[in-house]
């Protein structure tokens, strides 16, 4: 999406996240405890901590995508009314992108975009768009199985513009990007942030959103 | 009075549980003594069958407590599953190898039965092979609750599991008449009152009642062994690793 | 609608290229054939007892073969979670699931069937009421299978597990089809009952399975 | 050979836990063989006549489920490349990779014909030559198979091809392996014959495949 | 393995690494052509280039896992002799660590660890040594299936520990490595090439080594 686009969409983008008092176990062992965060329209997280910490359990739990033993997941339109409660339900103003790509290696590139496009119900340019948004023209044709590992992240971050969704939970998206294209994910976020969309970011690399929200995941201190 | 949660809540299980286990596990030594005692020197051999006819009273009552417990399973995962009741989870769960061990026992005198009646050991008829296909039911119910180490996961797919496979337990019981079959039609439970020799039916129902009670201590006991365990288990897993907590850097 | 259409498509798609997932199936269950008419030897009455049973059980058997894939897949390359977060109502998903899953075992089987059956020498007043039960039947295995496969998608490999839940709840839709079958080319009164029977054993299923495939996959998230 | 044996039992391992891979191609088979004594019905004499080519034909079925994922499983996560690159030569560690698959097909099926053989309602004269032929027949088929999945390791989903490819390698083991079994359930002559025959098929097998297959590993590579 | 254990190993490794006029082709496209380079003991080089050039193509063909088309690569001795030509006979001096871990999920953290030990033929004490220097102490009998995406990083990197070969491409080795983890892992290479190894790290990230050379492939090679 090029940025005045994104930009004229800033009016369909007003949704608030909100996480209270959020638990997760995994395997029968709590891994997150009493999470709560706000996000309002335009707030980025940059989520950090060290391997194993529960990043991606908390991003799944949010997304609806893990079963949360305590607290409440919201998602409410800027006006306050609540559109959705994820869990059970995953709202239809989420977005959960796991390092997994989602594509299918005996799918083409474009083949899987179709794919996408329909199931995020995405409107005719978009399929344009997505491909170029994150330069995949080149590799219309291509089985997904047969591109590099960083040209396969591309095509899984896509999903990001095809499905236009106001809230965004991503999982390492840079890790094997190149400069470049860390760098036109990074902007790609600014734009969504811009549109009033809300993005919860979760990464080792050096990646940074300009004015976003750093948190940290971290062993609580054995009290 | 207590309303029905209350009455099955784990604290109040165990005190009522406790005590009737040692009368049930009486009751059944008692008829399956009487139950015995009938059933090898107190009822006549079939003018068909000779002594074989005794095998019948092992038999028959395991295939209808096969059923049964089956049947407890899929009304206690329903309980569990919309109720999310942790009891009725476990008693599904603990009855699961009581019923295949009567499954089995089924399959087995069934078998036994079968050398000299049929000439075979085994027949691909409906009954039969449904009963075969409920002990793979059960194991497939087990097989579920082994499989996942998360068993509030385990319970509600187990659960899942046991309310669709419900609908096999009228297949199995009907598939006589439906089906061609080697296999005798239902003759005690049946529309029209029983059809065997009444002289049957006492050692019959005392064996019935003889597995009807066993079931009910072997249940209750290894409820009482899973839900110690699971406190237990919770016990020793509060030291394991700290949950990981949200701070702004 | 857009979205389940999308669903099948791709899954038909998968199935069929590159070797596929489940057509391979439909092969392998003739090659399995043609290699048991050889081990079995040139018994040709013989053969033709067995035809339909044989036949039916290959419905069976090209369907429970390619049934782990139905999930797990996507599940391992996280399209599940695309397809679980977009789809309005789960269970209508698990049903275009469970469509595209027959498109690709099911109807090659039943096209496959009369090939299979001159191999097998079926006596020809029995071709139709053959294909009429895998027709009204089939159906009725991919849905209740891809429950079976919505239950254990979280776990590694389960195919041993699939095949044992799975076949408990075949039996109805076996019995039936294989009565039909039977009785249709004995010319016998059941065969009406029977298709029927069969008929609402899978129009029950199609109630059931997608309700319980879709509660099954929300236990599974994780 | 610490490497080798390494190889064996991690496949086995693989095979029986999680519901493995190998494994339940037996448990699999043992179902359908269910079903499909179901749906042929309850004729004992016609069952006791193809219980010793249905279970033949369970041998290739169980061998060939599960053959795409001798290699493949390996190759999608990394592991062949280790595999490829400590092994000292590549033969071995295809014969090792043969041998851990026989050993989670071909023996539990083995194990599981006297129970099998109960339920089909095969004479008592006929278990020891069933036995015997399945004992020598399978370690071909595991080679063969082996060698097949080695051709295809690089294609997606190969399952089609892979039973292509192997069937007609199947062949002489099947003729031989079910004559034998046949003859010797008859006290027909032909018995030692076809003894002797399908153990030459086998042992051929163990030289070539092994080769074979280490050298559609490397034309794999990439 | 800790520091002083592998500088103590220093007198083992002493192979060079010599590869002249390299070309690879995939899907029948050229990749990457005539690449020459020689790495003598102690030598490291981390290659970088962006997404799609043929880093990964590289360290393949390399490591013997990928035919190449022209030119030729030897693996020496210090001495002079050379010990093997890593294609149709890869060299039991090299080893390939690709972005995929080779472990199994079914499989627990210490059954892959063994069975890697096996195949590397390591010595008694090498699984402790592996299980430490990548911090799966805690993890042994859990299934690697059930590890985060960093962990499970950890423990295909810990095969470096076990098979102790001097000839090492390790391919985006920190991807989702927290910090500590990468920094383990730099330090782990240092004390590599303190003891005479070599290695050829693919990576995107700010991965660095001191007096490490650093080469770059340019071209994005598209279809
Ligand atoms: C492995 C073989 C067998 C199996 C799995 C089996 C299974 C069953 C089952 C499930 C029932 C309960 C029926 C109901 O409540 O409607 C039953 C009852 C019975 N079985 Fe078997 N059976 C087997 C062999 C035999 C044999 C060989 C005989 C004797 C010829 C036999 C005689 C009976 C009788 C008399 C009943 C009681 C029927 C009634 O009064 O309801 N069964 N069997
Ligand atoms: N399926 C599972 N079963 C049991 N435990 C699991 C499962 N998945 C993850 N875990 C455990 O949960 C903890 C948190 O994992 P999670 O993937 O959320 O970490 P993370 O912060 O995303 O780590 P990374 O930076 O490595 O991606 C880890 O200890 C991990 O081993
Ligand atoms: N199996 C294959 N068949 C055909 N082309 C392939 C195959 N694998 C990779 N390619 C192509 O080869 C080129 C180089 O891929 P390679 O994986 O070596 O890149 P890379 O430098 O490692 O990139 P990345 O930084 O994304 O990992 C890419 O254009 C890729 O699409
Ligand atoms: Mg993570
Ligand atoms: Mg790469």
């Amino acid at each position: 999406m090029d940025r005045a686009d994104s930009t004229a969409a800033a009016r369909l983008f007003s949704a608030r996240f909100c996480a209270e008092g959020v638990s997760v176990s995994r395997g029968g062992a709590r891994i997150v405890s009493n999470i709560s965060i706000t996000l309002e329209p335009g707030d980025v997280v940059i989520l950090r901590g060290p391997n194993g910490s529960g990043k991606t359990t908390l991003l799944r739990a949010f997304a609806g995508l893990l079963r949360i033993d305590d607290g409440a997941i919201r998602v409410e339109s800027a006006h306050g009314s609540s559109v959705s409660a994820p869990v059970d339900e995953p709202s239809a103003s989420l977005i959960y992108c796991g390092p997994q790509n989602a594509a299918k290696a005996a799918l083409t590139v474009d083949e899987n975009l179709r794919f996408w496009a329909a199931l995020y119900d995405a409107p005719e340019g978009a399929l344009e768009t997505a491909r170029t948004a994150f330069r995949l023209e080149g590799y219309a044709d291509r089985l997904a199985g047969a591109l590099s590992t960083g040209l396969f992240r591309r095509l899984g971050l896509s999903r990001l513009v095809l499905a236009r969704r106001p809230i965004w939970f991503v999982d390492e998206p840079t890790a094997s990007l190149d400069a470049s294209s860390s760098e036109t994910f990074a902007r790609y976020v600014e734009d969504h942030r811009a549109a009033g969309g809300v993005a919860v970011i979760a990464t080792h690399d050096a990646f940074d959103i300009a004015g976003a929200r750093k948190l940290r995941l971290a062993e609580e201190q054995a009290a | 009075m207590p309303s029905l949660y209350e009455f099955a809540n784990p604290v109040l299980f165990e005190r009522w549980a406790r005590p009737a286990i040692p009368w049930l596990a009486g009751a059944t030594a008692l008829m399956i003594f009487a139950g015995l005692y009938y059933a090898l020197f107190n009822s006549p051999a079939d003018y068909q069958q000779g002594d074989s006819v005794r095998i019948m009273y092992v038999h028959v009552p395991a295939a209808w407590m096969a059923l049964f417990c089956y049947s407890v399973i899929a009304i206690s995962s329903a309980v569990g599953f919309i109720w999310k009741h942790p009891l009725a989870d476990v008693a599904a769960k603990e009855a699961a190898p009581i019923g295949a061990g009567f499954t089995f026992l089924a399959l087995f005198t069934g078998s036994l039965w079968g050398k000299p009646m049929w000439g075979a050991w085994w027949a691909w008829d409906a009954r039969l092979t449904s009963v075969l296909i409920l002990f793979f039911l059960y194991l497939g119910y087990m097989a579920i609750w082994r499989a996942f180490d998360d068993k509030a996961r385990a319970a509600r797919l187990a659960a899942i599991l046991a309310i669709v496979g419900f609908v096999n337990i009228p297949i199995i019981k009907f598939s006589v008449d439906w089906w061609n079959s080697l296999h005798q039609p239902a003759s005690v439970f049946r529309a029209g009152g029983p059809s065997i020799h009444p002289s049957m039916l006492p050692p019959l129902f005392l064996m019935a009642g003889a597995y009807m009670s066993f079931f009910g201590a072997a249940l209750l006991q290894s409820m009482r062994n899973e839900l110690s365990a699971r406190r237990q288990a919770r016990l020793e897993r509060t030291d394991v690793k700290a949950a990981s907590t949200l701070v702004e850097q | 609608m857009r979205g389940l259409r999308a669903i099948i498509a791709r899954d038909v798609t998968l199935a069929f290229r590159a070797g596929g997932g489940s057509l391979p199936a439909v092969a392998f269950f003739a090659v399995i054939t043609v290699l048991f008419a050889l081990a079995a030897g040139p018994d040709l009455t013989l053969m033709s007892k067995i035809a339909a049973p044989i036949i039916w059980t290959g419905a069976l058997f090209a369907t429970q073969i390619s049934l782990d894939q139905i999930y797990r897949a996507d599940r391992e390359d996280g399209s599940l979670d695309v397809i679980v977060t977009t789809s309005g109502e789960l269970a209508l998903t698990a049903a275009a699931k469970a469509a595209a899953h027959w498109l690709s075992t099911g109807l090659p089987l039943i096209l496959a069937t009369p090939v299979l059956a001159i191999l097998l020498n079926l006596e020809s007043e029995a071709y139709l009421p053959l294909l009429l039960s895998l027709l009204i039947g089939t159906p009725g295995l991919s849905l209740i299978g891809s429950f079976a496969a919505a239950l254990t998608v979280a776990l590694p490999r389960a195919n041993l597990l699939i095949s044992i839940i799975v076949s408990p709840l075949y039996i109805p839709i076996l019995i039936f089809g294989a009565g039909a079958a039977a009785a249709g080319a004995a010319g016998a009164p059941q065969y009406a009952a029977n298709l029927s029977l069969l008929g609402a054993a899978t129009l029950f299923t199609a109630v059931i399975a997608p309700i319980a495939s879709a509660a099954a996959l929300r236990s599974n998230m994780d």
